[in-house]
């Protein structure tokens, strides 16, 4: 679908971007945290199994966890250092994970060590061992096993590789940067990609707020490579995968189905990025580009910060305002609240952004009843009809909402509960809806 | 014989006299069967049907009954004989589609005793309808009846998830939108004259 | 339950605690249709009141004659011909009136009270029983049809049975008499039954905690 | 429930057939006699009503009759007295004053109304050409509104008097009637309106109209029928 | 650390919102009806002074007073009955006695709002319940209307304003017939620049089609109204009646003159677009609008009465549910191939 010339998909909403402040600002390193907590499981499926023990030293890159079985990944030590403990550990839902207490050595240096090298000439299931050793998992938010993602069946195929450099959410710029300053390593990961995929053609999508990087790209592409840039038009959720399919290729992923349905595959620009650097030189995750933002830090900036880094200490370096009471990892849109600053950042955190009082938006607004104004129904990018689900929510009709409202296919992207007048918590009411919907049919089968 | 022109018979039977909301025939049903849309526009379905049918059993009763001078007959044959008409077309519907019968049956006994059906047959007799005229309405009376229904029904089904005050719910609250519903209608007074 | 009461509980229930309108929610049309005014009202539930009456003394007395599967039947048969004995009885005695209830007296026959109460009760007590239950039903249905014509007569006309009791310059509230008025009157009947019936069931709940805390 | 319990369950006897005639005949038997005789003896009572209602009526619009006889009419043969088999035929009453004159017909008409149909008797005078009154047997207006048709003074002067005299060739009225605004009444044909209530009043004159056209021709080509040289 | 012993406020996502509240959206709503007002209070004097604010006051009042009697706190801060009382006073005739203003406001919040548990769960739309009953209770006085603009209309009222309770008002020789009343009933058509300034007769609010346009344009600009129910009204309005115009002018009114007369705009722009009664798809906005502009032509051309739109809306209302469910939008990816489960 296109509107005044650029692409994009039907509904959706316009946040303020907030991306200003630290779109210009280049990534810098950030330093070791005195003890670094690496959850085993950072990603969707099974938890990694840890292969270290307490008291042994390990180096920078080592291998720490296995994979437990194909829907799981490999960890990596983020620094050399001393293996504390293998204890659990908070984890941003609130629940205690197992996880690997790493204390670096004093100058840690941030060297790393390269492994086996898995060249571009390796066959498609030496590729996709390879992205499941280095631990890769999608850095577009999901964090969900890339090498499950590529694993295409017999029978299926996949025509269009579509690389997400959208970053629809407000405040967070990492892959804005990651796009500027890594497009060596994006190209070469999609090499990769589209080897394993069997795809024809590349389509790198970034939105019209980002004109740099698309011009950096564009400037930057191959010209051996069948593919292009496309500029989308700014509007939230255009990052999801599914309207960047409806955006780029007029196709829609099949309820409840998925992107192979519709011969197409969807990576984050990130994500390309790390398997561009880490493949050639057989490494492992070690670290990602995090945007740490929101009114309340002092020291705005996109930061390369290894994996396991408390909260705490994040913050801390950066420095927050005293009044600081939310912090999310993820932006406002979709970021999870941490429930402290006790949790570690993971592969799959994006941004941190910090709010005080007096600059949080959602202020104590008293929630009115519906009044049926239909913003949300204009919203929801998926077409669903949030203000009916939001009042079957209210009653606990929750089969009805799935059997008749199609609940199960809202992706949860906020967009409705961010236009409702009434500030009725719409998203809030459907996650608990989808849990309850799971759980009884966890029990009837 | 009447001169009303049939344009005139229908829109007076389905809107401005609407049997429901104007007649008050059929209330039972009305305020019974309208909390499903579903139910509702089956139960107008089926009404429609049962009173084209005893529409005709009562223009020929009528005539029989003048014929051999028995008027006192009236009341009883109509309901004896719209009755058992009913019965037997709901036999027949039966045997020839199941599926029809499915979605019309259960409702056609429960019709048969509701004065909607009846008042159609004395309203027709009264006004003295020729044959085609009590079709037609027949056929009003039914269309109102199915509109009145199926918008009580839409009503109510979106009245259930409001927080409607404990005193309202339940019949005090169908009969206010029914009165609504009826101020309504009242915009259409006039029409087809 | 039914056995244990006497004749006059079965008379009691139907005029308050049963009362086919206000609580059973039966024979709606002809009580919205009729009940523009108390003179109306009045007639047309005493009407319904004689065949309820009439027709439940039949039925029980014939109880163990009818076989179970022509029973609707044969009660359709005697309402229908109670009712066709109060439709001519009317007209002979006034025109008028014949003319304002119009078919409603011949759809007393439809009303689900009257075979209700023939199939639910009559056809299973006995005949001092069902006589007391169709009077205390009958009486019941002409007291709820009465509360409702006097609220549309008197705001509607400003008179009760047609007894001016206003002064001239009263402004008729001319919806009452209209259908609407109909169906509001009686969902303002039921909110108050609501109220009040809450209203009891509150005292009644805390007195109850009260009892209960008096014990402790 | 097993097999075995349905065995030994005890079967209600079948019920004779016999018994449900008995019983069906027997309540019918007795319905048929109650309402014939309830008929019976109603009958003269609501007859007389209703002749006394219509009998009321006819005087209220025709005021100077004393005695009605009614005709039956066919399209063919004119006006006939009425006599038992002429059932289905129009009717219309024809007034006689003492001195057994006719003085005029009384007709029934009725139309469309604001909500339903109007059904209304009006007196027309041969002596005038014009109706003389007329009286509303049946109408569902609005009270207070559109009931104002039968009693607002100033509409039912209009018809003391209301022009219906017919063209020189005696093939149809020489002036339809027409309704005008209320107060704005200038030919004796038209009817004044009732502000307020425009629906009800035009439907009262258009339905005279209508009804008007047909008649006062016919009736006026076939006088002599009602005066007895037939 | 700054936050040392602080605990962070968890919350779920979205964390931000998008500044749209019910209450501003309302106070929006009164203040561009104010002009509307103001013009209507310029137009018929004290007469429409006395008749809007005791329509506010009486629909304030109830709604204050019905929830406090439901031991709920008062929810008369969102506006919204602010908008309903002066909607449903812009609808009546200037010259209506006040008893009756004030019996119909407690209708409009009671029966139309409060006894559907208040705002959102109303079905109808308040104010035009209001209106619809007491026009159906005192038919006469609803229908008696005064000219706008009469000298001494700021000194003295119309007598029949101070009628007392309960008692019939009288009439001074003064009233008038509207547009409408004058083309139904005598085909008269009205001058276009009359209509669209307002020297005509009519109800307190009917009379400004340019200030009640304004207004509209003003919540349409800041999205707190549906543009697309006022504009399906007016295309089919305009379209319908059109065609009957060209079919006999001297039957049918003119478009333009259809469009400008009556409760129209105000029944368009700020009436049917009650988000509450109104369909909240796209396709049901238009549908409704369609509906609403048919059954007005209908009951304005052929009915019994010389204006329909308040019926025509209050039929929408009713009709809503189903277009909802009629114009439910297919879900994304439910146009292709079933998913594999
Ligand atoms: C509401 C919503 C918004 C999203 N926005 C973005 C986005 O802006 N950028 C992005 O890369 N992924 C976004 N995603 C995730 C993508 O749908 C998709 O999972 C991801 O691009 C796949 O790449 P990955 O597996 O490499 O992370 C979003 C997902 C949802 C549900
Ligand atoms: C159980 C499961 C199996 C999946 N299998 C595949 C797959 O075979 N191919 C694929 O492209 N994506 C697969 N996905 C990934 C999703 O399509 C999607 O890319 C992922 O959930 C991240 O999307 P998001 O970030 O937009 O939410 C799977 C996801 C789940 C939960
Ligand atoms: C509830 C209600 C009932 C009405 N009943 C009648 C009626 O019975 N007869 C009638 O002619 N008009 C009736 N009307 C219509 C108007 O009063 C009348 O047509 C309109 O005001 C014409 O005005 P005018 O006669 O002053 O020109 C009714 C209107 C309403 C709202
Ligand atoms: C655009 C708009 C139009 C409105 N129109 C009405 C109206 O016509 N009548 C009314 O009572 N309230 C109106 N309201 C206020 C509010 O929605 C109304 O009181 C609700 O119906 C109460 O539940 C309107 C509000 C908005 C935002
Ligand atoms: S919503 Fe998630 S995936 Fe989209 S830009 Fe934000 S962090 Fe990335
Ligand atoms: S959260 Fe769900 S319902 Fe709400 S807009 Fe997004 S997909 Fe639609
Ligand atoms: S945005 Fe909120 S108030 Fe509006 S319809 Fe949706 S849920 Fe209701
Ligand atoms: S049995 Fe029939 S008449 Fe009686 S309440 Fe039910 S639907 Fe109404
Ligand atoms: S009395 Fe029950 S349907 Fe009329």
């Amino acid at each position: 679908m296109r509107l005044l010339g650029l692409k994009t998909f039907r509904h959706g909403v316009h946040p303020p971007e907030s991306k200003d402040e630290t779109s210009g600002l280049s990534i810098r390193q950030f330093p070791f945290a005195p003890l670094l907590i690496v959850p085993l499981v950072q990603h969707m499926g099974a938890p990694s199994i840890p292969v270290v023990e307490e008291g042994q030293e390990v180096e920078r890159g080592q291998r720490i966890g296995r994979p437990d079985g194909f829907m799981s990944v490999s960890m990596h030590a983020p620094a050399s250092g001393l293996v504390r403990r293998v204890a659990l550990a908070p984890s941003i839902s609130g629940r205690m994970v197992p996880a690997v207490y790493l204390e670096p050595f004093p100058g840690s240096t941030q060297e790393i060590e390269d492994g086996t090298p898995c060249p571009l000439e390796a066959t498609k299931d030496e590729i996709i061992a390879a992205i499941q050793d280095a631990g890769v998992v999608g850095l577009g938010g999901a964090a969900f096993p890339t090498h499950v993602k590529l694993k295409i069946p017999d029978g299926k195929f996949v025509d269009t590789l579509i690389i997400n450099g959208v970053e629809c959410e407000p405040f967070l710029t990492t892959d804005h940067r990651v796009m500027l300053e890594e497009s060596r390593d994006i190209f070469t990961g999609i090499r990769y990609l589209l080897k394993v995929t069997g795809a024809e053609r590349v389509i790198v999508a970034v939105e019209a707020n980002k004109p740099d990087a698309a011009e950096h790209l564009r400037e930057a592409f191959p010209s051996d490579l069948n593919g292009s840039v496309e500029v989308l038009q700014v509007k939230y959720p255009q990052g999801a995968e599914k309207m960047l399919f409806s955006a780029l290729l007029g196709r829609e992923v099949p309820s409840r189905g998925l992107p192979l349905d519709i011969h197409a595959l969807c990576c984050n620009v990130a994500t390309a990025a790390q398997i561009g650097q880490l493949l050639p030189r057989g490494r492992g995750i070690q670290e990602r580009v995090i945007t740490v933002t929101g009114p309340a830090v002092k020291r705005k900036g996109n930061y390369r910060i290894p994996i396991g880094t408390p909260l705490r200490f994040l913050l801390e370096h950066v420095g927050v305002a005293d009044d600081v009471n939310r912090v999310f990892l993820g932006g406002p849109m979709m970021g999870a609240a941490a429930p402290s600053l006790e949790i570690s950042i993971t592969k799959g955190t994006s941004g941190v952004t910090a709010f005080t009082d007096t600059a949080a938006e959602r202020t104590h607004s008293p929630v009115y009843p519906c009044i049926r104004c239909g913003y949300c129904v204009d919203a929801c990018p998926i077409f669903l009809d949030p203000s009916m689900l939001g009042r079957l929510a209210a009653s606990e009709q929750f089969s009805t909402m799935a059997d008749e409202h199609h609940l199960m296919d809202c992706f949860e992207c906020g967009s409705c509960s961010f236009v409702c007048p009434s500030h009725i918590p719409l998203v809030q009411r459907f996650r608990g809806a989808k849990a309850a919907v799971r759980k009884s049919k966890a029990g009837a089968a | 014989m009447v001169d009303d022109s049939l344009w005139t018979i229908f829109i007076n039977a389905s809107l401005v006299n609407n049997f429901v909301l104007a007649y008050f025939l059929g209330i039972c049903p009305f305020l019974g069967v309208s909390a499903k849309l579903e139910t509702a526009s089956r139960m107008g379905g089926a009404v429609t049907f049962v009173m084209l049918v005893s529409s005709i059993c009562a223009f020929g009763i009528q005539t029989l009954l003048v014929a051999i001078d028995a008027p006192y007959l009236k009341l009883i044959a109509f309901i004896a004989v719209i009755a058992s008409t009913v019965q037997l077309v709901e036999m027949f519907i039966k045997k020839v589609s199941p599926a029809l019968f499915r979605s019309l049956g259960i409702f056609l006994p429960l019709i048969t005793t509701n004065c909607a059906i009846l008042g159609l047959a004395l309203f027709q007799t009264n006004k003295g309808y020729s044959f085609v005229q009590c079709i037609v309405y027949a056929l009003g009376a039914g269309a109102g009846f199915t509109l009145a229904l199926v918008l009580m029904a839409g009503l109510r089904e979106k009245l259930e998830l409001a927080e409607v005050p404990d005193v309202t719910r339940g019949t005090a609250m169908a009969l206010m939108i029914a009165g609504l519903l009826s101020v309504t209608f009242m915009g259409f007074g006039g029409l087809g004259g | 339950m039914a056995s244990s009461k006497s004749s006059t509980d079965e008379f009691i229930k139907g005029l308050w605690n049963e009362n086919p309108v206000f609580v059973q929610v039966l024979g709606m049309c002809p009580v919205l249709a009729v009940s523009n005014t108390a003179m109306n009202a009045l007639a047309m539930g005493l009407a319904t009141a004689f065949v309820l009456i009439m027709s439940n003394i039949v039925v029980s007395s014939l109880r163990s004659f009818i076989p179970k599967q022509v029973r609707i039947a044969t009660y359709f048969l005697i309402i229908a011909t109670f009712v066709t004995v109060v439709d001519y009885v009317i007209q002979a005695v006034s025109l008028d009136l014949y003319k304002a209830l119009g078919a409603f007296i011949s759809l007393i026959v439809v009303n689900c009270l009257l075979l209700g109460r023939a199939e639910a009760f009559a056809s299973k007590n006995t005949i001092a029983r069902s006589t007391m239950d169709g009077l205390g039903m009958g009486i019941g249905f002409a007291f709820a049809l009465f509360c409702l014509g006097a609220v549309r007569e008197i705001l509607g006309n400003g008179s009760l049975f047609g007894a001016s009791l206003f002064h001239d310059s009263f402004e008729n509230w001319v919806v009452m008499i209209l259908p609407s008025g109909g169906f509001f009157t009686l969902a303002g009947w039921l909110l108050l039954f609501n109220w009040l019936k809450q209203r009891r069931a509150k005292r009644e709940a805390t007195t109850a905690l009260g009892l209960r805390k008096e014990v402790a | 429930m097993s097999h075995s319990e349905l065995a030994t369950a005890p079967t209600p006897a079948p019920p004779s057939v016999w018994h449900m005639y008995r019983a069906m005949v027997g309540v019918g038997v007795f319905c048929g006699l109650l309402i014939v005789s309830v008929f019976q003896v109603t009958l003269p009572l609501i007859e007389r009503n209703k002749a006394e209602a219509l009998q009321k009526a006819i005087f209220q619009v025709l005021p100077n009759a004393s005695t009605s006889t009614t005709f039956s009419f066919d399209v063919d043969g004119g006006f006939k007295l009425l006599e038992g088999d002429d059932v289905g035929q129009p009717l219309v009453y024809a007034g006689y004053d003492d001195a057994e004159q006719l003085v005029g017909l009384a007709v029934e008409a009725q139309g469309m109304g604001y909500q339903d149909v109007i059904a209304l008797i009006y007196g027309y005078s041969f002596a005038e050409q014009a109706i003389i009154g007329i009286q509303v047997l049946e109408s569902k207006e609005t009270p207070g509104l559109g009931d104002k048709i039968e009693t607002d003074p100033d509409f039912l002067e209009n018809f003391q008097s209301l022009d219906v005299s017919v063209r020189g060739d005696g093939s149809a009225l020489a002036n339809s009637v027409v309704p005008v605004k209320h107060g704005e009444k200038t030919e004796p044909w038209e009817v004044d309106g009732i502000t307020g209530a425009t629906i009800s009043s035009v439907a009262i004159a258009n339905l005279l109209d209508r009804s008007a056209q047909y008649w006062v021709p016919r009736i006026r080509n076939n006088l002599r029928n009602f005066q007895g040289e037939d | 650390m700054a936050n040392g012993g602080k605990t962070l406020e968890i919350r779920t996502s979205p964390h931000i919102l998008s500044g749209y509240s019910v209450d501003t959206i309302m106070f929006n709503v009164v203040l561009a009806l104010l002009p509307v007002a103001g013009f209507a209070v310029f137009a018929f004097g004290l007469a429409g002074l006395l008749t809007l604010s005791m329509a506010v006051a009486s629909c304030v009042l109830t709604e204050h007073l019905i929830c406090r009697a439901a031991g709920k706190p008062s929810t008369v801060g969102d506006w919204s009955v602010t908008i309903t009382g002066l909607l449903y006073g812009l609808t009546l005739p200037p010259s209506l006695p006040l008893w009756m203003v004030a019996a119909g406001g407690v209708i409009c919040v009671a029966l139309g709002k409060a006894l559907f548990g208040g705002l959102g769960y109303n079905t109808f739309n308040p104010a035009l319940v209001g209106r619809a009953v007491l026009q159906a209770a005192f038919p006469v006085a609803m229908t008696s209307w005064i000219p706008g603009f009469a000298a001494g209309r700021f000194s003295s009222v119309p007598s029949s304003t101070l009628t007392l309770p309960f008692t019939s008002p009288e009439y001074d020789a003064i009233t008038s017939a509207t547009p409408l009343a004058l083309w139904k009933f005598g085909r008269e058509a009205t001058a276009t620049s009359d209509l669209a300034m307002g020297f005509i007769s009519g109800s307190a609010g009917e009379t400004s089609s340019v200030l009640i346009l304004v207004g509209g344009v003003y919540l349409i600009a800041r999205n707190m109204m549906s543009w697309r129910i006022p504009a399906s009204i007016f295309a089919t309005v305009f379209v319908f009646s059109g065609a009957l115009h060209l079919v006999d002018p001297t039957r049918y009114a003119s478009p333009i003159f259809m469009l400008f007369s009556g409760g129209l705009m105000l029944g368009a722009t700020f009436m049917a677009t009650d988000m509450v009664g109104s369909p909240m798809t796209s396709r049901g906005c238009y549908l409704y609008g369609a509906l609403i502009g048919v059954v007005t032509i209908v009951i304005r051309t052929w009915g019994g009465l010389p204006e329909g739109v308040m019926y025509a809306i209050l039929l929408g209302n009713a009709v809503t549910p189903h277009l909802d469910r009629w114009t439910r939008p297919t879900i994304y990816g439910a146009k292709g191939k079933e998913a594999p489960t």
